[in-house]
């Protein structure tokens, strides 16, 4: 890694943990409604997985979309302006903070119903295969979501079709309050892979460095013809499943001890143990992400909301 | 008669039927050690154990599966949808097998099941998380669908629905949750399939059902002020259906409006409306009306939500349409 | 113009609209090897190829789900779901992705895909097997559903589907593939929302569609016997609705009877004669009729099958009632 | 294995034979209605393992029901009224081929929608679990079964609550028309339980005495808590997948070759080669089953439809 991807992988962690710092502010003024699902903790896993993709990669996730958004070049300020309903959001408004979606970046949003886009996934890379394009389908869904028949469905086709996707489970050991053992017949979410005859692998998703080079080596195979792979990424969110969350399921302490391995203050340290940048240069990319957000509120609070007509707007492309 | 909310009614429900049966069990996503997504089960757990409340994986179709084959051995599972966005995951369970299997193996298998599901929109979910599409499951004979519109009525529908031999589903509606309501102490049972007058009125029939009912009740009472009253009419079962006291209110009125929240076209209301005229045609002294959700995905944005929302204007506004 | 079957006409429009675009191709269990369970895609897989006529594993979800992901890719996808009764193993992608997908990203995914599935009773298929669900689907916004009735039509239909830029489910009726009729040699497209007339009549608007304007038709020669003529409207599309012809019909029979396949409750008909009594109250003079489906699961035993399903007796007799 | 105990299975794989044989003649008659799909050469399978099972062992099976309806007990004549349609048939006519049942018997149907009946497994074992009463219960499904997300759901779920059931893949190497390679990841089905860390083991089906030994073992060891298990069994059906198969997807020389195994040619191989029977005592049984066939038919024929009433009886318990 050179020090240019370094500070630019540094801010947008940064930039994702105060994007959702500021979006629980929000929600907590009544100024965001609906559900919220914040990354805090899971930065890691959506920057090292998607600064490892091509252009041509496609990506599509979960509702728990904020931070890949980020990681696929959506300005924070769309992605707030969306969160609060505004016409300048991704979404028009009309999406909200699951709904994220900017498909000119290759990124296929955000679907809020578990586990329903990984047959989306297998034909979005049916896709890149049938048109002879080179690439890879990045399908990233929760532990929870591995439970779920369209989970099944998913990984078999691909298979089956030897598809261009990348399968990445981002295990942050709950389904909403529900640990991975209580749901998974396995808990290694790897294993289920083998049920598939497919190649899997597992990596530390709090070290954005093993996260990228995992997904650089395996992007590569796919790439070339390794057919479809499974990624478990093992992560942890601090905050609760979206807000409003009781949190009965787990212990305080248990959050500590992963927020002593902080996704961002690793590759921190990574970054000056070896070089790529020192202390001052990280406080300024931490400064000009707090202006980011500023500027992003700013822009979000001060943006119109939709129009009546928008209600009407896109129900069909041909009415 | 105490005045509690709909979310400690079903929960009461839940619980005494659960203490009087051991063969009543739920099971569903974070029903247990996360006390219900909407905290109607919260205490349950511990109180019951993790035999009698059972959180599931992420599997919907298999949630109201396994309660298909836990009720043909005899118990009475209560399986919980999260929301009844999720009961599409498990459509084939609940309209292919659920609503079939006592009818086409000829009475042999027996379902004393109940499906809970919540519903509705209004609180900016989105398309996939707001949706009313109640008249979807009602379509299917061999399924019950009640969705009650007060506390009173959901403990006691809901208990009738645990003792009930046959598949219930029990559409609750998020947004009610909190609402108020007296509940007659002691037992409770609400017969499935009985609509009930929820309001007397002389000048329009006003028929509804969920939360609809909350919102039809404040566009009465708007309408009272300018001398205008309406009868309302509360379905409570979509299927079975209770035509009779609609049909006795129009008959008096002459005149109906139908508000429900799901979309229009092919929803609740065309049912009730073409009932209406097939069996009181020459009572109709006006084209009955229909207020329901506009025709869209419901979008997040909250301005955009509630306008797609039927709302009491919409209903006023009908009700004058009509006389 | 040449006289053909409706397997062969829905077969044409695959086979042209394949050799038009390459971006158009088919998935879908038994789609390819076998030739298609109904045999209308036999020899696409020897003259297209595998890439083109993909064979999938039994997982409807995926099929669905799959299509969705390759129309956003740019192609255009013909999903083929065995029957419409496999449809509800795909229901969340059907109405929670489908329908949603173009509305709730704002424009920014566009899903040129079709879904075909063949539905109706009347074969001995048992409850699970022959449903007749259109107006479950046709509730949600954000899909079309299209369900001809003549080859002509069924022709026509699926090109303007398979050149679509939104979503179409296309329901074809099994016990119709063998039905002949003219269809015009050369390009043939037929509009999806449009209502047309397909019998002239002065005493009774009779509307249908699908399979049941088979058995209308039948019915309407017998009473044109008795010298009772019936104008026919067939729907073809069920969303978009186009209500125009029913309404211009009706205002010059001033009755209609409507005749659907499917259960009656919450079923097409209500919402036909609600949209009709809306809109043209003042010119309905007798109650409107619906035909439909006896409210239960279908069963086996084909006395008692054919007992549940309405046919051209039934039709000639609402007919005679509205009179 | 018991002199008794082989002429009784051999009866029985006899009696399915011929019964599929008659409903194929009843069909071609116009008899039968609907789907029919055989079960000839899959004798083995249901006999051997239903032969291992209790009476409190739960059976639950696809639309591909009769042999196993045999098995549980259910008289031939009963199931062929059913597949006439008759009031005399297991389902009072109303089901037909695809829904045989005798809930008396512990048989719970016939289910005709591709794997929807396996989460119902999952629930017969729960409610025995529940009830802590010591049944296993045996569901049974295609090699094409496994691609569809219910597998999974019901796979899954089973395993994380540890339930009695014996999940049973006949594998008759197609699904329709499907070669299980060309829809399924894996070709070994067993592999598939690897996903969730299941007990599997795989066994010839064309061989009822390995069948039934593999079903002897897995029961009882399920019955003793082991959990979940899924058994393979090879299998190969010689007649379509239902009546009217064009059958383009295979040769007659592949069928030949599993026919040379026949299941009941090599159960009575067996039962002579270890002199648990002699050849006039299957002659016997081969006669008996003519005979019980031939009444079956006039039963069948004889039988009344059902009225008209019965279209409105058994939609609810409570009306
Ligand atoms: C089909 C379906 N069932 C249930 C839900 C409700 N739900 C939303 S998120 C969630 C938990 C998902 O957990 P996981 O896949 O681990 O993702 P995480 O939230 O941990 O990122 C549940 C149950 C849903 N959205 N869709
Ligand atoms: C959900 C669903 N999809 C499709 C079908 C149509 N169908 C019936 S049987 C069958 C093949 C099943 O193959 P397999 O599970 O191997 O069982 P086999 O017929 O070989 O015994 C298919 C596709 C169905 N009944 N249900
Ligand atoms: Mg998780
Ligand atoms: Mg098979």
């Amino acid at each position: 890694m050179d020090k240019q991807t370094g500070l630019k992988l540094y801010h947008e962690m940064v930039l994702i943990r105060r994007t959702e710092e500021k979006a629980a502010e929000l929600y907590q003024q009544g100024k965001i409604g609906g559900f919220l699902h914040l990354y805090i903790g899971q930065e890691a896993v959506s920057t090292g997985l998607i600064s490892a993709r091509l252009p041509q990669d496609r990506v599509i996730t979960a509702y728990r979309d904020h931070g890949v958004a980020i990681n696929c070049g959506l300005p924070a300020k769309e992605i707030l302006a969306e969160m609060l309903g505004k016409v300048t959001g991704v979404s028009r408004g009309k999406g909200g903070s699951m709904h994220l979606a900017d498909v000119s970046k290759n990124f296929w949003g955000g679907h809020a119903i578990v586990g329903a886009h990984l047959p989306l996934a297998a034909g979005l890379a049916l896709g890149d295969l049938y048109q002879k394009q080179d690439g890879v389908t990045i399908c990233m869904f929760g532990d929870g979501a591995t439970n779920i028949g369209y989970f099944h469905e998913a990984l078999n086709l691909s298979k089956v079709w030897n598809l261009p996707v990348l399968w990445v489970c981002e295990n942050n050991q709950y389904g909403m309050g529900t640990a991975v053992d209580r749901a998974s017949a396995v808990s290694q979410i790897r294993q289920k892979a083998e049920g598939y005859g497919m190649t899997n692998s597992r990596v530390d998703g709090m070290n954005l460095v093993a996260v990228r080079e995992a997904a650089q080596k395996i992007l590569s195979e796919i790439r070339n013809g390794s057919g479809p792979q499974l990624l478990e990424i093992t992560t942890y969110r601090y905050r609760g499943h979206s807000m409003g969350d009781p949190e009965r399921y787990r212990k305080p302490e248990e959050i500590h001890l992963w927020q002593e391995q902080d996704p961002i203050g690793i590759f921190r340290r990574h970054l000056l143990d070896n070089g790529l940048a020192v202390e001052a240069e990280l406080n300024a990319e931490d400064d000009a992400v707090e202006e980011e957000i500023r500027e992003a509120v700013i822009f979000a609070e001060s943006s119109p909301e939709p129009q009546a007509e928008e209600l009407f707007r896109d129900i069909y492309v041909e009415a | 008669m105490a005045k509690i909310t709909m979310r400690e009614a079903i929960s009461q429900a839940l619980w005494e039927e659960m203490e009087r049966d051991p063969k009543v069990f739920i099971l569903g996503e974070e029903v247990g050690l996360w006390g219900g997504t909407y905290a109607v089960t919260k205490g349950f757990f511990d109180h019951f154990g993790a035999e009698r409340v059972r959180d599931t994986p992420i599997a919907e179709a298999a949630i109201v599966g396994a309660a298909i084959g836990a009720a043909l051995t005899g118990l009475r599972p209560v399986a919980e949808l999260m929301t009844i966005n999720f009961a599409f995951s498990a459509m084939d369970h609940i309209v292919n097998e659920a609503a079939k299997l006592h009818y086409m193996f000829a009475g042999q298998m027996v379902l004393p099941m109940v499906i809970r599901a919540v519903g509705g929109g209004g609180r900016q979910l989105g398309a996939t998380h707001s949706q009313t599409p109640d008249a979807v499951f009602a379509h299917f004979p061999g399924l019950k669908v009640v969705a009650p519109g007060t506390p009173a009525d959901a403990k006691g529908l809901l208990k009738a629905a645990i003792r009930s031999n046959d598949p219930v589903l029990f559409i609750e509606h998020a947004t009610l949750y909190q609402t108020r309501g007296e509940v007659p102490d002691g037992e409770l049972i609400v017969p499935i399939g009985k609509s009930k007058i929820q309001r007397l009125g002389r000048d329009v029939t006003l028929v509804t059902y969920s939360k609809m009912l909350e919102v039809s009740m404040k566009a009465a009472e708007q309408l009272a002020a300018e001398g205008i009253e309406v009868e309302i009419v509360d379905l409570r079962s979509l299927r079975p259906l209770d035509m009779d006291p609609v049909l006795e209110s129009l008959k008096k009125t002459n005149r109906a409006v139908i508000v429900e929240e799901g979309w229009k076209s092919y929803g609740v209301g065309a049912e009730i409306a073409s009932r209406i005229y097939e069996e009181a045609f020459d009572f109709v002294d006006a084209p009955i009306k229909r207020v329901a959700q506009a025709e869209v995905p419901l979008p997040y944005n909250r301005t955009l939500e509630q306008m797609a929302l039927p709302n009491a204007a919409d209903v006023v506004k009908a009700v004058k349409e009509v006389l």
